[in-house]
């Protein structure tokens, strides 16, 4: 397979990698958020990369070309970005909350004032 | 055919609702009593109406509930419950005179939850004996340990709540764990669980399966106290005298071995264990309880702790009975559960009237109190000779039957235990007799206690005369056992 | 006429009611008109359930799109199932809310707690009623960020972390459920389910096909908090209000099993996903080891709430158990007690509602000698105690019945033996309460009830009407035995 | 109860029950009655079955009389009168009562036409009996009725084993002549032989009887063996083996007797030694062996009753059981002497005493079957029961050297008791065909010939003259002689001690070793620790790629 | 007071003097009566005397062998 022909793919791997990474490696609740935040982009780059159709121009019709790459998945990406933001607002009004209860935003600090 | 189903209704509801009067009637405690007394003896005027109706020949039936496709609360009397029946009414009669003067006589607290616990376990009892099905029999068996464990738990003193956490541990726990996946394995295998005479399970069934299912049935039944599981019956020893007379003669104990021998007959069927179980395991498991129990016995010497150890063996003479699969050695097996209930309640009715009058629970504290309480040590003496099974008594009944049965099968191994484990019971039954009569008292002062309260005194020598009766006059058990073991040849 | 658009009712109802409370903004009236709605949507349900068991499988097209273009919601018997309950739990439930929810949240917040109790509703009844892959991770997303709301809006400031832990939890799972429905378009090219399902054949066993199904599962497993992906579970059920840990209990759970079912029979098809023999392998070890660590833990816990968290881990384990077994016997037991559990866990969380809203304290050790004060409501924790354990004649009974049945007939002995050993354990748990509470006697006052706030009669009345419900269920269970039935009857004819 | 009220077996066991709430001379007179009416009773009741009851859907008949029983019932009657009589004032109420309701049970036996019944009485009698060495209430005698009451329980079971099997072979259950071919009727023998002192459980005869108070040996050396001896007499007549049985019985009694320091040991020993003639007799089986049997048990009991009271009146006076302290009683105690002698020389079956004429039936009965060596150890044996009890008996209690003690006659009606009983020996001696008319079979056998006589006489003086040779070879020492009771006293401790403290050794290691694990700590460690967000999410990963792998490859 | 008759030394010898002249007496009296033994054995002249006497001292002897083996102290069971 040449490498051109995936690169979305790849670029979505690499960016999935990353997100998780950063949840997992970070103590700091924003940053895990962020995380969250580039995990959900490349699976928006998932999506989209699936409705190009070689060949097929964007899906306007007009008489003259008969080939065009399908709509569905940016339509369905349009509803998943709106999904993403909202749990990214709710994650950071929670973050905020936190901070007031507790007076820090480090996971394991928090974690010993719970016990 | 009307007054039948009538009548069992009758025999399950009396005892619930005598608890529920006792509860209603907690403060008036001679209100109390006698509701108790009234229910116990309505109680065997129905029971005796359903045991003209067994001997009779017919074996009445009602339906209950049906509360899934396969299963359902059945009740169907046949005889080995109408026996049992008869024992726990009989003797909820009796243990409420006594434990009327027991209680009294200690001034126990709590009394109103040990009769309402009472009449529940009577209740589940009377349930278990006349169950038709395993479900049926599970769910009194289930209902019978729930109640009975207030019972044990009544003083509430740290080594109560022990005993109390071991007692519902191990059945509980063995119930659950063996009783209940036998019962559903039985309804996978054959379909239904009903009791039918001939048994359900049939020969084609590969051979180790029936097996693995019987040891299942053997140790899930935890009441009947085979050797691992006998733990709690000890430990139970903690409470009040009435409660471990119930336990050990009316009906705990009663209830399991009880289980095991109708599970036995109806089934599986004797005929077909014969030929398919090749390694007879239940024999030589109840065997080895017998003997090992015996020894431990021997060098008890809380005299409490001795009869519960006495019980354990009893009780795997029962099973070692059933075991043999022969249908006269079946026959011995329920006449033995009724020889040791009168015999075994005598003997903790003797025990509790001596804590009550002398606060003396060990035996080497024992000398020379014949002299004191004749009436209770003679008693004593009379049970302790049904259980050792010297003629006299009904103890030789069913031993009799038994070593028929041990010898139509053959079975060397049961008659040597049956041989020893009559000596053993000599050894540690004797001394306590030859104490309290033949003994001097040991620090010398003159005893100044008295005899125990008049009601205990009188239930001890009903039961220790009815053990001489029941040698006598065998005609009505003995028939109910041949008409069990009749429709089974 | 309305009787022909009642799937899509089911799920605008409560839609349209959320944002009516945020404009009431008063926490009682907010109540009312949740509670009008749950009723209301439970009487839609139980019209569906008539309509299905009359006509069959009922398909909505969504706006009057056909099916590979537009949304379309199926509507067979395992989703009226879980509709009824899912309906049944919310309506009860809210009625217990009326009284224990002012101790719990600050009354500013009361009308926002409704709110997002209705989306959490809308969500789930979305999923359970939609045919559509990807409508089905969007009401997913609704259905967890309004719990996320809910379990954060509490007094005590755990309940902020828990929040956010599930937060992220969930978020990942609903992702990785996300790649699993984008990957199965890339493979059929289409969203339908149904239509997902005949053109699975003929790309069988591509590498693709297993990716989405494993991060299917996965991201399933992550919802529904089985085993090994159930960190979540314990905070979020104990340091939430309790009225939101019982809802959660009762209902979130049971509806991410309810996909698992979905995706598994009506998508992956049953052979190739679990009669390979791989698969079901693989959850049945989860399922073991999630009923054990769950039993045993439970144990160790002092706080009722979060024993209760532990053994509803247990229980699942159950569920999962009876799905994994591959059979029919096996996946009609597995939905008995995805039934009977609901009605088991709402009772025993309702009980343990009561005995908060009384005692303000959850701990059992400072609960000890509670029968003597509280001795109905002790008798009622007792009861669902029971049923938990599966004594007869209660509804946990029925379920261990099937369950151990099933497990027989398909000859696995391990089981059994997990089952049984697990039930011994349950005993342990529940005992360490009713002997606390029975047999122990404690000097200091227990009930420190101010005198102001009346009898709680309505969570009085949905705490008997639950323990009433493990009585009957465990007397005459024909109605979810019969459907169970019926439902693995036609999810393994298809 | 078809019965007629006077089944002797049962007035008695009712009289014993009775006795305990009489005092004084009113229980004297009672106690004396009593055996005389059922002596009158069993007189005129007529021979067969009589008095069956239905019981267990079995038949069983209480009654069945014929010759042989009634002679036994009789010697049992005589016995208990003449018994009451020695000890009616000293013996306390329990021993008495016990002593009646055990002969009660004894005459029972007798009377039993079928096993059932039998081995009902038979426990009884077993019961009664220990209770009768209870009732003396000392430390030795608790432990020797223990060690008795075990053993004959064990008997009681293996007999019990017999009938049920023998039952349950043959469907009946009625009691009569059997051969030793089945495992019932095996079981049945041994239960027999047991309670008549055969080997290899011989010793309780030697270590419970002299244990009883100076009254209560007298009853039990009567009843149980000689039972043994009338069921073995009926059950078993003519098995070849008793025969080897019997002469090992008479040998060991000779052997162990003149080992004996303590005086009523030597005549317990004698009583095994006298039973084993009895069994000889029934070994051989023949009309005349069996006849022999008979009498020799009817003679025997009387003189060893006799023998019995001297020395209990001796015990009585002076409260001296060994020989070792006794000795030169003589001249104090004439009378109890006499009778003493009397006993002696009628157990040694002199010339003009009554066990003349009943051993010499048995020895008779050898010679008309030709059996040449069991004649021979038989002479050999009475040579014998002539030097350890005829003379080692009054010779060290009464002659000896002198103790010093002198202790005077015991009370008058000990002494009465004593009189009548010598008299007795001395009529049989006399006029043999009293006791011959009362015989089970047609009796033709004259004693008292010349050339029996002499031969008699000179085995036994002879004898005589090799006690005195043999005098200082057997000077008593202070010991007793280990015996079979060895295995179940020591051995059985030791065992039992081993067994107990290897298994409680065995459980404290086990158990130390399962402490030093400390499971429990490991277990908690693991599932406590607190599972932080990011190893949740490394968890997830985990999970994920296993079932990825799991799947793919 | 002196001893009983018996006890003193005279008449002691003088018993013994009686006792041998019964023996020999009652073997003369053999010759007068007839036996009519049975087993060809007991023909001897004087079998029963000297049997008696042989066997005695065979017992007893026997009897004093087996008392070494299996005699002990008086107080052996009581430890």
């Amino acid at each position: 397979m040449d490498f051109l022909g995936t690169f979305n793919y790849w670029v979505v791997v690499i960016l999935m990698m990353i997100g998780l990474y950063i949840v997992i490696a970070h103590q700091n609740l924003v940053k895990k958020l962020i995380g969250i935040n580039i995990f959900q982009t490349s699976i928006f780059i998932l999506f989209i990369s699936m409705g190009k159709i070689t060949g097929g121009t964007a899906p306007i019709l007009n008489e003259v070309n008969t080939l065009y790459s399908s709509p569905l998945p940016h339509v369905l990406i349009l509803t998943a970005i709106v999904v993403g933001i909202s749990t990214t607002a709710l994650g950071l009004a929670i973050v905020i909350r936190l901070y007031h209860a507790f007076g820090t935003v480090d996971d394991d600090e928090i974690q010993q004032e719970i016990e | 055919m009307m007054t039948d189903q009538l009548l069992i209704i009758l025999a399950l509801c009396i005892p619930t609702v005598a608890a529920i009067l006792i509860a209603v009637t907690h403060n008036n405690v001679n209100l109390r009593e006698t509701g108790t007394l009234l229910s116990s003896v309505c109680l065997i005027f129905v029971v005796y109406n359903l045991l003209q109706i067994v001997l009779a020949g017919d074996q009445p039936q009602l339906f209950l509930l049906k509360f899934l496709p396969g299963l359902a609360i059945h009740f169907k009397i046949e005889p080995l419950g109408m026996l049992f029946a008869c024992i726990a009414s009989f003797l909820w009669l009796i243990n409420s005179i006594y434990s009327i003067g027991y209680m009294r006589g200690n001034n126990e607290k709590h009394q109103t939850r040990f009769y309402i616990c009472f009449a529940v376990a009577i209740a589940s009892t009377i349930g278990i004996a006349f169950s038709a099905n395993l479900i049926t029999l599970f769910i009194f068996y289930e209902a019978l340990t729930l109640s009975t464990y207030p019972l044990v738990t009544h003083k509430g003193s740290e080594d109560a709540m022990r005993a109390g956490r071991a007692y519902l541990g191990i059945l509980l726990s063995t119930s659950i764990c063996f009783f209940l996946p036998a019962i559903i394995w039985t309804s996978v295998l054959a379909g239904n669980t009903e009791f039918t005479s001939g048994g359900i399970l049939d020969n084609e069934m590969n051979h180790c399966v029936i097996f693995i299912l019987l040891m299942l049935f053997s140790y899930g039944i935890g009441k009947a106290a085979l050797m691992p599981m006998h733990r709690w019956l000890p430990a139970a020893m903690v409470a009040p005298t009435p409660v471990s007379a119930l336990l050990h003669a009316v009906a705990v104990v009663k209830a399991g071995v009880f289980s095991i021998v109708k599970i036995v007959t109806y089934i599986f069927s004797p005929a077909l264990l014969a030929e398919v179980v090749d390694f007879n395991l239940l024999l030589y498991l109840a065997g080895v309880t017998i003997i090992v129990a015996s020894i431990i016995a021997l060098q008890a010497d809380n005299l409490k702790r001795r009869l519960a150890y006495s019980t354990i063996s009893q009780l795997s003479y029962v099973i070692l009975a059933t075991a043999l699969l022969a249908p006269i050695s079946i026959m011995g097996a329920a006449l033995h559960i009724l020889a040791h209930a009168f015999g075994k309640i005598t003997l903790f009715f003797a025990a509790g009237s001596i804590y009550t009058a002398t606060k003396k629970t060990a035996v080497s504290e024992l000398d020379g109190i014949g002299k004191v309480m004749p009436w209770t040590m003679g008693a004593f003496a009379i049970a302790s000779l049904s259980m050792i099974g010297v003629p006299p008594t009904a103890g030789f009944l069913s031993k009799w039957y038994i070593l028929q049965g041990a010898f139509s099968v053959e079975s060397w191994f049961a008659i040597t235990v049956i041989i020893i484990s009559t000596l053993l019971n000599a050894g540690y039954f004797l001394p306590i007799v030859y104490a309290a009569f033949f003994k001097k008292p040991s620090d010398g002062k003159k005893l100044d206690y008295h005899e125990a309260p008049f009601a205990m005194v009188f239930a001890l020598t009903v039961t220790s005369i009815l053990t001489i009766v029941l040698f006598l006059f065998p005609e009505i058990p003995l028939q109910l056992v041949k008409m069990l073991v009749g429709n089974m040849i | 006429m309305i009787s022909s658009h009642l799937p899509v009712l089911q799920v605008i109802l409560p839609l349209i009611a959320a944002p009516l409370c945020v404009i009431l903004r008063q926490g009682t009236l907010s109540w009312l008109l949740t509670t009008l709605v749950c009723f209301m949507s439970l009487a839609i349900s139980s019209c569906l359930y008539d309509q299905v068991m009359t006509e069959g499988v009922i398909s909505y097209a969504l706006g009057g799109w056909l099916s590979p273009w537009g949304i379309e919601y199926r509507l067979d018997k395992l989703t009226v199932f879980m509709l009824l309950i899912v309906n049944g739990v919310a309506a009860i439930v809210l009625l217990g809310a009326r009284s224990s929810i002012p101790n719990e949240i600050s009354s500013d917040r009361l009308y926002l707690f409704y709110t997002a109790f209705l989306l959490n509703l809308t969500g789930l009844l979305g999923v359970i009623v939609t045919g559509d892959a990807f409508n089905l991770f969007v009401f997913i997303e609704i259905a967890s960020l309004s719990s996320y709301a809910m379990i954060s809006i509490g007094r005590d400031r755990r309940c902020l972390y828990a929040a956010f832990k599930y937060l992220i939890f969930g978020t990942i799972g609903a992702s990785f459920i996300l790649i699993s429905v984008g990957l199965l378009y890339a493979v059929t090219g289409t969203l339908n389910m149904n239509d997902i399902f005949q053109r699975l054949p003929d790309v069988e066993n591509t590498r693709t096909l297993t990716t989405a199904l494993v991060f299917f599962v996965v991201g399933v497993g992550i919802k529904a908090a089985i085993f090994p992906l159930h960190l979540w579970l314990p905070d979020a059920y104990s340091y939430s209000p309790s009225i939101v840990s019982t809802f959660l209990a009762g209902t979130t759970t049971k509806v991410f099993i309810y996909v698992l079912i979905r995706f598994i029979f009506s998508i992956f098809g049953y052979d190739t996903a679990i009669n390979g023999g791989t698969f079901n392998n693989l959850l049945m070890m989860f399922a073991c080891a999630g009923i054990l660590y769950g039993s045993y833990l439970a144990i160790k816990q002092d706080s009722l709430k979060r024993l209760l968290a532990y053994s509803s881990i247990a229980q699942l384990g159950y569920m999962l158990l009876g799905i994994s077994l591959a059979t029919e016997a096996g996946l009609a037991a597995g939905l008995i007690h995805v039934f009977n559990h609901a009605i088991i866990k709402v009772a025993l969380f309702l009980s343990v509602v009561t005995i908060i809203f009384y005692c303000k304290t959850d701990s059992i050790i400072q609960l000890a000698g509670l029968a003597k004060k509280l001795p109905l409501l002790t008798s009622a924790f007792l009861v669902s105690g029971l049923s938990l354990i599966g004594v007869p004649m209660t509804a946990g009974f029925i379920s261990k019945w099937y369950l151990i049945k099933a497990s027989l007939q398909s000859g696995y002995w391990g089981l059994v033996v997990v089952i049984v050993f697990s039930s011994v354990l349950a005993i342990i748990y529940i005992w360490k309460f009713i002997e606390a509470s029975y047999f122990k006697s404690s000097e200091k006052e227990l009930v420190a009830l101010n005198e102001d706030q009346k009898t709680p009669c309505l969570l009085l009345f949905s705490l008997a009407l639950f323990v009433i419900a493990n009585i009957y269920f465990g007397l005459d269970s024909s109605f979810n035995v019969e459907l169970a039935n019926a439902i693995a009857n036609d999810l393994f004819r298809k | 109860m078809t019965c007629s009220l006077f089944h002797p077996g049962l007035l008695l066991i009712l009289s014993g029950l009775i006795i305990p709430f009489l005092q004084g001379t009113r229980r004297t007179l009672f106690v004396l009655l009593i055996p005389c009416v059922a002596l009158i009773s069993i007189w005129n009741m007529s021979f067969g079955t009589a008095c069956s009851i239905q019981y267990l859907d079995y038949e069983l008949t209480l009654i069945n009389l014929d010759a042989l029983s009634r002679i036994f019932i009789t010697v049992f009657a005589i016995t208990v009168f003449t018994g009451s009589l020695f000890c009616c004032k000293q013996a306390k109420s329990k021993e008495l009562a016990a002593a009646f309701v055990y002969a009660g049970g004894a005459m029972s036996v007798v009377l039993a036409g079928d096993l059932l019944s039998l081995f009902i009485f038979w426990e009884l009698m077993a019961l009664a009996s220990t209770l009768i060495i209870w009732s003396v209430q000392t430390e030795y005698s608790w432990r020797a009725g223990m060690r008795y009451i075990v053993i004959h329980l064990l008997g009681g079971v293996i007999l019990m084993c017999g009938i049920s099997a023998y039952v349950n072979e043959t469907g009946s259950i009625l009691f009569t002549a059997m051969q030793p071919n089945s495992i019932g009727t095996w079981l049945i023998l041994c239960g027999f032989l047991l309670n008549a002192g055969a080997p290899p459980l011989t010793a309780w005869l030697a270590d419970a009887y002299p244990e009883a108070s100076f009254s209560g040996t007298v009853f039990l050396s009567a009843f149980t063996t000689k039972t043994a001896v009338y069921v073995l007499l009926r059950g078993f007549p003519g098995t070849e083996l008793l025969v080897y049985i019997g002469l090992f019985m008479i040998f060991y009694g000779i052997i162990y007797a003149l080992l004996e320091n303590d005086m009523r040991r030597i005549l317990a020993y004698s009583i095994i030694n006298q039973v084993g003639f009895m069994v000889v007799g029934i070994g051989i089986g023949t009309e005349m062996a069996l006849n022999g049997a008979a009498a020799h048990a009817f003679t025997h009991i009387i003189y060893k009753a006799l023998l019995l009271m001297s020395a209990g009146s001796v015990l009585y006076m002076t409260g001296k059981r060994k020989c070792t302290d006794l000795g030169g009683l003589i001249q104090s105690m004439p009378v109890t002497a006499v009778c003493g002698i009397i006993g002696a020389l009628a157990i040694s079956s002199f010339p003009l005493t009554s066990g003349f004429v009943s051993k010499s039936m048995v020895t008779q009965a050898s010679v008309d079957e030709h059996l040449l060596w069991v004649w021979l150890l038989l002479q050999a044996a009475s040579a014998g029961v002539f030097l350890h009890a005829g003379i080692k008996f009054p010779w060290f209690v009464f002659f000896q050297k002198d103790s010093g003690l002198r202790p005077d006659e015991p009370p008058i009606n000990m002494q009465m008791a004593m009189i009548f009983f010598a008299a007795v020996c001395i009529l049989i001696g006399i006029f043999p065909d009293f006791l011959y008319g009362m015989l089970p079979y047609e009796v033709n056998y004259v004693p008292y010939t010349a050339a029996h006589t002499l031969t008699q006489l000179q085995l036994l003086l002879f004898s005589g003259l090799a006690f005195f040779v043999l005098l200082p070879l057997m000077k008593r020492t202070l010991t007793i002689s280990l015996d079979f009771d060895w295995f179940y006293r020591k051995l059985a401790k030791m065992i039992s001690i081993f067994i107990l403290t290897s298994l409680c050794n065995f459980q404290s290691k086990l158990s130390k070793k399962v402490s030093a694990l400390k499971p429990g700590y490991y277990i908690d460690g693991i599932l406590n620790i607190r599972f932080s967000l990011a190893m949740g999410m490394g968890l997830i990963m985990i999970v994920f790629i296993i079932s990825l792998s799991y799947f793919l490859f | 007071m002196n001893q009983n008759w018996f006890y003193r030394k005279s008449s002691i010898k003088k018993l013994w003097i009686s006792a041998i002249i019964i023996l020999v007496l009652t073997i003369l009296a053999e010759i007068f009566v007839t036996l009519h033994p049975h087993f060809e054995i007991e023909g001897l002249f004087g079998f029963h005397a000297f049997y008696g006497f042989l066997t005695c001292v065979a017992m007893v002897i026997f009897a004093k062998v087996l008392g070494y083996l299996i005699k002990r102290k008086d107080d052996y069971y009581d430890v």
